[in-house]
């Protein structure tokens, strides 16, 4: 393994730390607002390091710029829809939660 | 051999999971979510089998022929929620009234 | 002159000149109708073109694309499929002149790019070879006739409309997945090099089971013709006519060239069960039939039962039961569509089609009358008919094969038949409890009701030569020498 | 290498019980609304399998027609169904209670299983070795004018199949005219980030789907997923109330969907002329006729998906 693919390695596992974490506060989480909450921000961050750690591979840029407009495809989309959906809970009285 | 049995093996049980669906639950929203499922399974079991000789390039006909029976499946499907939605507002009900002679 | 109808590709024409009016007729709507009439009567001409062809030369090749089987997608048309393309063109006809009167303005709007597209899909249908392109055409089918089952847009025809999609999806499904095994265990979609190749073994079995099942759901066959009466009894009457007369016969096409070519060997015990299934289905279709009292739920029970007497041919399985299973396919086509054509006279009429209410309509609606008892004679299977020749030509298989039993069915589902047409030809001389208003029914109408009548009766008189016709490249070859 | 096969193999398993699970709990959950839910995500796991049995193509297509557009016409439709989806699954609950009924449905079961078990049996009758029609596609994919095997097929050897497929969509079409549910005109509360997000993806998705289109002579893309991108970009615009998408739904843009079944006709008729088959390009300009063809039927099958769209949804607000 060179050192480019050890960077790969470490990048692509970081980001995977972060879906899995973004998984388990989905299902932990006590309500609709936090769980938005997680699910985008692990995402957006997990996707960039695994968009990051691919694009170091890919060894061209056209592919490396397919990948990046991707990641900001995905973090346009998942903020937008968070909000979307926040909106929609709040305006159909769901309450927030309070400890 | 190997390579291939999950794939199909799941389309085999998606189209009899989908099988049963349709003919146990009344809810024509249901009904349509199982033809659908039934559909992957049939679309699965054509591509994944056509792996099971190894080669570099998979037999592109049965691909093309999942791409056409996509298109077809939207379409029915397209038609099917629109009858559904017009017997919703018509009968308020979305399920299949039994009686026909009247 | 004659060179050239051997030449013009008119197998292509059926296709393609339906499809143009369809698109024309949803671009203009103003102008659907007659743009409509012109597409059918174009549409039945090359029909014509390609029956002359095929008497004067051989069955008729198209290679699409130029690619020629396994590769490409063929057309071809021997006497079998010539003679459903004829019918359709016949009992198509009717019912656009029917429908040009029939429905008001805004209807015509959405009956003719639909229509138009069914007529596509049968078209292509029966001149398919290709057993992928057998189902995009069967589903194009399917999807034309459910939609144009919810043209009146009652809650009736939209609950009919939706089962019947259900049920013909399933078919599909089923019989995509026999053609998926096929296609793996033989790797070709073409009928005909799969005649050649098949062997006895669990997946031509599978395949043949699913295929079966399938087709036999989207024909109707008892006990899979539970969506049949609620879509063709709630359907408007024009359509009801091309349901039953033409769209059931498509998946028994289908079938029955899967039979001829690819599984003629596997046939024994399959072909019992089809026969027995149509025997049930005889008896349960003129029961219910029988029983109802909606004029138009009873002659779709007829048409389950009439489905049934074509199961019958399969565990005969000699020429001559092929030959009666088509003709019956025929008459019941004309007279099927004869009858629809004639209840959609007394709905116009009294708004309503409840046979014990009909009032007098004998004396005021003669023409509609004397259309649905001659359609009954052929239903009936009575001499001269066509119904009567293909009665007589299954029942001349059944003996000449021993199996004799076989003619019990037939000649009791004839006597039930009779019972119910009686039935609505009694009340139709009689005077209702309740009268009522009635609205003037357009001669044109009743007159085409009549013709198509007629011409189930005319079938039987022109069966010698039909059935030298209908052996054009031989479509039974496969089966026979079993 | 060893371990790289085990573990696709280990993973292979996982997205197939992942499907099953997933068919499962849609066709059973109690909840209509996380039904149709779990039906996307099945629609995206179908697509990661797609990618697994080295079909690209099919993963597209899957993900913008089957998961994406599916999706959104159910959802559109739910949020006009009158009731929600647990009264369903009590009403089948307490049917099961009977006797008689349950004797039947352990009938249907085990019959179900069966049939099941009966074509896995025959799965292992196939032969073994299967190049099905590769070969021959591979001996004319010179003469197709495209290098992209399944685009090949699709618009040049089965042709004819994929323009009785746009009649098929156009029937749809037609039919759900027929039905004639209207979609319910209620003022739009606006929403400025969805109008800000629709905006700015509608550009995006646009040059997503030409690229999809030109790519798909050589690669994985197409017609089909060009139309369904294309259709996605059209069904954004309607949710997020865009006033002139509904203008061109409207006469005469409408007939713009007759584009590609006109273009077919054209393109299929024209060789007839000169004495060739239906659909028979010549062989210097197929590549360029397969274009256009791809161009026309891509505009219109985006164009039928956004109408299709439009028929079951209502405006946004009326919700309850």
């Amino acid at each position: 393994m060179t050192p480019t693919d050890w960077f790969t390695a470490m990048l692509l596992g970081l980001g995977t730390i972060f879906f899995i974490a973004g998984a388990v506060g989905l299902i932990r989480f006590p309500d609709t607002y936090t769980r938005l909450h997680i699910a985008t921000k692990t995402d957006n961050v997990g996707l960039g390091l695994i968009v990051f750690g691919l694009a170091v591979q890919s060894g061209s840029w056209s592919v490396a710029g397919k990948l990046v407009l991707i990641w900001l495809l995905v973090m346009l989309a998942g903020a937008s829809v968070a909000y979307l959906v926040a909106n929609g809970a709040i305006s159909r009285g769901i309450p927030v939660w309070k400890r | 051999m190997n390579a291939l049995l999950p794939y199909t093996l799941t389309g085999v049980g998606l189209f009899c999971l989908g099988l049963h669906a349709l003919l146990t639950h009344p809810h024509l929203l249901r009904k349509i979510l199982a033809v659908n499922v039934m559909g992957s399974g049939v679309f699965l079991i054509l591509v994944a089998l056509a792996k099971r000789s190894d080669s570099p390039v998979p037999d592109p006909v049965p691909q093309a022929l999942v791409i056409t029976g996509i298109v077809v499946a939207v379409a029915a499907t397209a038609l099917a929620l629109n009858l559904l939605l017009g017997l919703a507002a018509s009968s308020g009900k979305a399920e299949l009234a039994e009686d026909l002679d009247e | 002159m004659a060179p050239m109808i051997l030449t013009l590709p008119w197998g292509v024409a059926l296709i393609v000149m339906p499809v143009v009016g369809a698109l024309a007729c949803y671009l203009f709507r103003r102008a659907a109708k007659p743009l409509g009439l012109m597409t059918v009567t174009v549409t039945a001409l090359s029909a014509a073109g390609l029956a002359l062809r095929t008497t004067r030369a051989d069955s008729y090749h198209h290679a699409v694309g130029g690619w020629g089987a396994p590769l490409g997608i063929e057309l071809y048309a021997d006497g079998l499929s010539v003679l459903m393309l004829v019918a359709t063109a016949i009992v198509a006809c009717a019912i656009s002149f029917y429908a040009a009167r029939f429905f008001d303005d805004k209807e015509q709007a959405r009956f003719w790019p639909l229509w138009l597209l069914l007529l596509t899909a049968m078209n292509a249908l029966f001149l398919s070879r290709d057993l992928f392109n057998m189902y995009v055409a069967l589903e194009l089918t399917g999807l034309a006739a459910v939609a144009l089952t919810a043209l009146t847009g009652s809650q009736d025809a939209l609950s009919g409309a939706i089962r019947y999609l259900l049920a013909t999806m399933l078919g599909s499904l089923a019989y995509l997945l026999g053609v998926v095994f096929i296609y793996h265990g033989y790797g070709t979609l073409d009928l005909a090099m799969l005649g050649q190749l098949v062997e006895s073994n669990p997946v031509t079995w599978l395949a043949l089971g699913l295929v079966s099942a399938g087709l036999a759901l989207k024909t109707a066959l008892f006990p899979l013709h539970f969506w049949l009466p609620p879509a063709h009894a709630s359907a408007t009457p024009p359509v009801s006519a091309a349901l039953s007369a033409l769209v059931v016969k498509t998946a028994f096409y289908v079938l029955l060239r899967f039979w001829l070519e690819i599984f003629p060997s596997e046939g024994a015990a399959p072909a019992q069960l089809f026969g027995l299934l149509g025997c049930a289905a005889v008896f349960w279709g003129g029961v219910q039939a029988l029983r109802a009292r909606r004029l138009k739920l009873l002659i779709a029970y007829s048409t389950v039962m009439q489905i049934g007497y074509l199961f019958i041919a399969f565990p005969l399985g000699i020429l001559l039961a092929w030959h009666g299973a088509l003709y019956l396919l025929l008459s019941h086509a004309l007279a099927k569509a004869a009858m629809f054509l004639a209840a959609g006279n007394v709905l116009y009429y009294g708004g309503h089609d409840r046979i014990a209410d009909l009032d007098h309509v004998a004396q005021r609606l003669p023409l509609t009358v004397a259309a649905f008892a001659l359609a009954g004679v052929s239903i009936m299977g009575l001499p001269p008919s066509g119904g009567f020749v293909a009665k007589w030509l299954l029942i001349q298989a059944s003996l000449d094969t021993g199996q004799w039993w076989w003619t019990v069915p037939i000649l009791a589902g004839s006597l039930v038949a009779a019972a119910y047409v009686f039935k609505v030809v009694g009340f139709a001389f009689t005077q209702a409890e309740a009268p009522q208003e009635a609205k003037l029914v357009p001669v044109s109408m009743q007159w085409t009701a009549l013709v198509l009548a007629v011409a189930a009766i005319a079938l039987g008189l022109i069966a010698p030569w039909t059935l030298t016709w209908l052996d054009v490249g031989d479509p039974f070859s496969g089966a026979v020498s079993r | 290498m060893e371990t790289l096969t085990e573990l696709q193999w280990i993973f292979d398993v996982l997205t197939g019980c992942g499907l099953l699970w997933l068919a499962w709990s849609c066709l059973s959950s109690r909840n209509l609304h996380r039904a149709v839910v779990q039906f996307v995500s099945f629609g995206l796991l179908m697509s990661l399998a797609w990618v697994r049995l080295e079909a690209p193509d099919i993963a597209l297509a899957e993900a913008a027609i089957g998961a994406g557009l599916t999706g959104a016409l159910l959802m559109a439709s739910l949020a006009r169904l009158p009731l929600s989806g647990s009264a369903d699954i009590r009403a089948l609950k307490s049917a099961e209670r009977i006797a008689g009924a349950r004797l039947l449905q352990l009938l249907r079961n085990s019959l179900l299983f069966a049939f099941a078990l009966f074509i896995i049996y025959a799965i292992f009758f196939l032969p073994p070795e299967f190049s099905g029609l590769r070969e021959e596609v591979a001996t004319e994919i010179e003469n197709a004018g495209v290098r992209n095997p399944v685009t090949a097929v699709l618009l040049n050897f089965r042709g004819y199949d994929t323009f009785l497929e746009l009649l098929v969509l156009l029937g749809a079409l037609f039919g759900v005219r027929i039905v004639g549910m209207q979609p319910v005109r209620t003022s739009m509360t606006s929403e400025p980030v969805l109008n800000i997000l629709a905006s700015l993806l509608t550009p995006i998705l646009i040059l997503v789907a030409a690229y999809l289109l030109w790519i798909g002579t050589d690669g994985a893309g197409g017609a089909f997923q060009a139309g369904a991108v294309l259709g996605a970009g059209g069904v954004l615009l309607l949710l997020a109330g865009w006033r002139p998408a509904r203008a061109l739904m409207a006469s005469p843009f409408r007939s713009l969907v007759l584009l590609g079944p006109l273009a077919f006709v054209f393109v299929a008729v024209l060789p007839l002329l000169s004495g060739r088959a239906l659909l028979q390009y010549p062989p210097d300009s197929a590549g360029t006729l397969i274009v256009l063809l791809e161009i026309a039927a891509t505009l219109s099958i985006g164009l039928t998906l956004c109408a299709l769209f439009l028929n079951v949804s209502a405006d946004d607000g009326e919700q309850p």
